[in-house]
């Protein structure tokens, strides 16, 4: 195993451990917080992977954003500090078997499809911001336009849902 | 590196994406499991590309239009669990059976 | 790079990191003492009471650290390095003469923002942490403060990147000249305003108002815990100060002797803008939540927009 | 250490660092700190007034529109650093500012929605 083997190895577990916290935690915050430490490995990844933009890109938007807006909502719907006790549904027996056929299924693939497959890690080229910028600014300006239709549509659609709150507050902090 | 290394670990942690989502019962916690498998996701994206050393960069740009989808889809679905949990006072997803809201329901609910 | 020399990089970053911060706070209390017109601190350690902030350091390394009966303990625990580390890590892509950083990194702006960008949680952790009706609207408070004015934040760094051309905080400070302090003033200011409210400095001091939320998040922390939220806000300060050095005002550059005297132009620039966000902090009442949210959505965000297409427009006419 | 990996190498290796010092410094405290809790003490602290009712007595959907304002904003923001590095390079020029501002068009409308939505004005 090469230096860069054994480290992806280890933040990869970090990332599953963290993961497997997330889906069997008790306590809803915690599990937000298990949320950003398998974010967070998986960003290490990515830089291993040379991806250096995408790395950042995780950090930014999932750990400094998304995690937050989940925090908000767990927050708003009041979750107590400690265990909750129905946080998992009857479906459990159900959801593990599907989990564990489906893993098995996938790493067979991937074992069978890809057993001689190396990956030649150098500088990142491709994947460092000017790499990334030109690309999508020569081959990808399509689909770069209609996200931001889709971001407009989003902000709308939030703010229509949220419309209820709109006006003066009624029992909040001001 | 080999390119099963981040393949497997994809593999995995989509795996258990699967499982969080069929087996919360909280609406954010399902979220959450979502969120874990979109990463599986990337995490294959980035690890293919820079396996085919893809002159366009197509994973890693495919990538980043993914996060941000996530990032819009995990804002309106939480917009979305808060309306529900303002007029239910529940965000449990076993108990949001009824697709279309009636009037014991309404009542029900009470509003904070 | 030898072993030899990780070490002595690390161990600078590690010293700028402890001393500074320090520094920063004993200005902070002499200054507001004497535009309050009063002392301060004289008698710590003899002279102008330079020890003051040591003692302190002291005091608080002595004290009995509670944690309520109603806080989840472990979140409660971590928190405080959550909110101090980010500072730390983001110190190390810091130019502060030619050739002189820890780590350039091609990246640096972009890494910087996204590292600074996970304090964010070490706030929240706490607000909520600590089961206190004060703290958890302290966090969340902070958190909505710390979400809207990141982005005008993220705005102004990235009309310089633009204006620069690369991301590499070594490169930006080479290719600044003396007329980006015109045209990338607005950026300048909006960085600088939004870095502010990201810290909580006063007049953006909402989240942690002493007079009606008590602390906010902070309000059940004691001993070393609290302590080490107070170097993160000065270490905060430091990085905010050092930044906008190195993005607006040319970093190590100086009127001459660039090569010899960088570090010390760079840390001139530095403790200027530390004093400037000290007397903001004296002379300006606290901001309330509604006028935060509108100072950031109706005023910074709209600049900084402009701003942006001001930059590419101004650089596209002098290719 | 050379490069992309040395540079990041040095990164997390200062990370550690930091996390050491907050241990070091936590391990410290705790053999030089007294540990005398009492039920008083170990109370939710509102002002010396017994804590009436839950920790939730206030919270306010408002800061999440806010913040999820921020979160399209951040995401958009995202794409400028790369276009930074690149709109200025030979072969981009007018056009790539042109299709920057188109995306931050779009963006800016939803800006004014919520403007005139009253979102961001706190009635």
């Amino acid at each position: 195993m090469t230096a860069a083997e054994i480290v992806f190895v280890l933040l990869g577990v970090v990332a599953l451990a963290a993961a497997v916290l997330v889906v069997t935690t008790r306590q809803l915050v915690r599990a937000a917080l298990y949320l950003v430490l398998s974010f967070g490995a998986i960003a290490a990844c990515f830089l291993v992977l040379t991806a250096e933009l995408v790395a950042w890109v995780q950090v930014l938007i999932y750990v400094g954003a998304v995690v937050v807006l989940l925090l908000f909502g767990i927050m708003l719907t009041r979750a107590p500090i400690g265990p909750t006790s129905d946080l998992d549904s009857r479906n459990r027996p159900a959801a593990i078997v599907v989990a564990v056929a489906t893993a098995g299924v996938l790493v067979t693939v991937l074992v069978r499809g890809f057993g001689d497959a190396y990956v030649d890690l150098g500088e990142p080229s491709t994947g460092s911001a000017s790499g990334i910028g030109a690309n999508i600014f020569r081959y990808w300006v399509l689909p770069f336009e209609i996200l931001s239709v889709l971001l407009l549509a989003a902000l709308v659609g939030a703010i229509v849902l949220s419309r209820t709150d709109i006006g003066p507050p009624k029992d909040g902090d001001g | 590196m080999h390119v099963l290394y981040p393949a497997v670990l994809s593999a995995l942690l989509f795996s258990i994406g699967i499982y969080g989502v069929l087996a919360r019962r909280n609406a954010i916690l399902v979220l959450m499991s979502v969120e874990l498998m979109l990463n599986a996701v990337n995490l294959n994206l980035v690890a293919f590309d820079v396996w085919l050393a893809d002159r366009l960069g197509s994973g890693q740009i495919l990538t980043l239009f993914v996060i941000v989808i996530a990032a819009a889809e995990v804002g309106i679905g939480l917009a979305i669990v808060l309306q529900v949990f303002r007029n239910r006072a529940t965000i449990s997803v076993d108990s949001l059976t009824e697709l279309a809201e009636t009037a014991e329901t309404d009542s029900a609910g009470d509003r904070r | 790079m030898t072993l030899l020399e990780i070490a002595a990089r690390l161990a600078l970053v590690v010293a700028a990191f402890l001393l500074l911060p320090l520094l920063v706070g004993q200005l902070e209390h002499k200054a507001m003492a004497h535009m309050q017109a009063r002392l301060g601190p004289m008698y710590a350690g003899g002279f102008h009471g330079w020890a003051q902030l040591i003692a302190d350091g002291v005091k608080f390394a002595q004290k009995e650290h509670v944690v309520p009966a109603e806080a989840d303990r472990k979140v409660f625990s971590l928190a405080p390095a959550v909110a101090l580390l980010p500072y730390l890590v983001v110190l190390v892509v810091v130019p502060v003469g030619p050739g002189l950083v820890a780590v350039d990194l091609d990246i640096g702006l972009f890494f910087v923002l996204a590292v600074m960008s996970v304090s964010v949680l070490g706030s929240v952790m706490a607000g909520w942490s600590s089961g206190n009706k004060y703290a958890l609207l302290g966090g969340l408070r902070s958190a909505a403060q710390l979400m809207a004015y990141e982005l005008p934040l993220v705005l102004a760094a990235s009309s310089v990147a633009m204006a620069a051309g690369t991301l590499s905080l070594s490169g930006i400070v080479e290719t600044w000249s003396p007329w980006w302090l015109v045209w990338q003033a607005p950026a300048a200011v909006i960085f600088f305003v939004a870095g502010l409210a990201e810290l909580h400095r006063p007049p953006f001091d909402m989240p942690v108002a002493d007079s009606e939320i008590v602390l906010g998040p902070y309000t059940e922390y004691t001993g070393l815990r609290f302590a080490l939220f107070l170097l993160a806000e000065y270490a905060g300060i430091v990085v905010l100060c050092a930044l906008t050095t190195v993005l607006f005002l040319g970093g190590w550059r100086g009127p001459f002797a660039d090569e010899e005297l960088g570090p010390v132009w760079f840390l001139i620039k530095l403790f200027v803008l530390a004093f400037v966000v000290i007397w903001l902090r004296v002379s300006n009442p606290r901001l309330r939540a509604d006028q935060l949210q509108k100072l950031a959505w109706q005023v910074l965000v709209p600049l900084s927009l402009a701003q942006l297409a001001l930059t590419g427009v101004v650089k596209v006419v002098m290719m | 250490m050379h490069g992309y990996f040395g540079a990041y190498g040095l990164v997390a290796l200062l990370l550690v660092v930091g996390a050491v010092f907050v241990t070091v410094a936590l391990t410290a405290n705790r053999l030089l700190r007294p540990a005398r809790p009492t039920p008083q003490k170990l109370l939710t602290y509102e002002c010396g007034v017994d804590p009436v009712g839950g920790g939730w007595a206030q919270s306010y959907v408002r800061y999440y529109v806010f913040t999820f304002l921020y979160v399209v904003f951040a995401v958009d923001a995202v794409f400028l650093f790369p276009w930074a590095t690149v709109f200025a390079a030979p072969g981009f020029g007018v056009a790539t500012l042109v299709e920057m501002f188109v995306f931050l068009g779009f963006l800016a409308v939803g800006i004014l929605y919520a403007w005139r939505k009253g979102v961001l004005s706190w009635a």
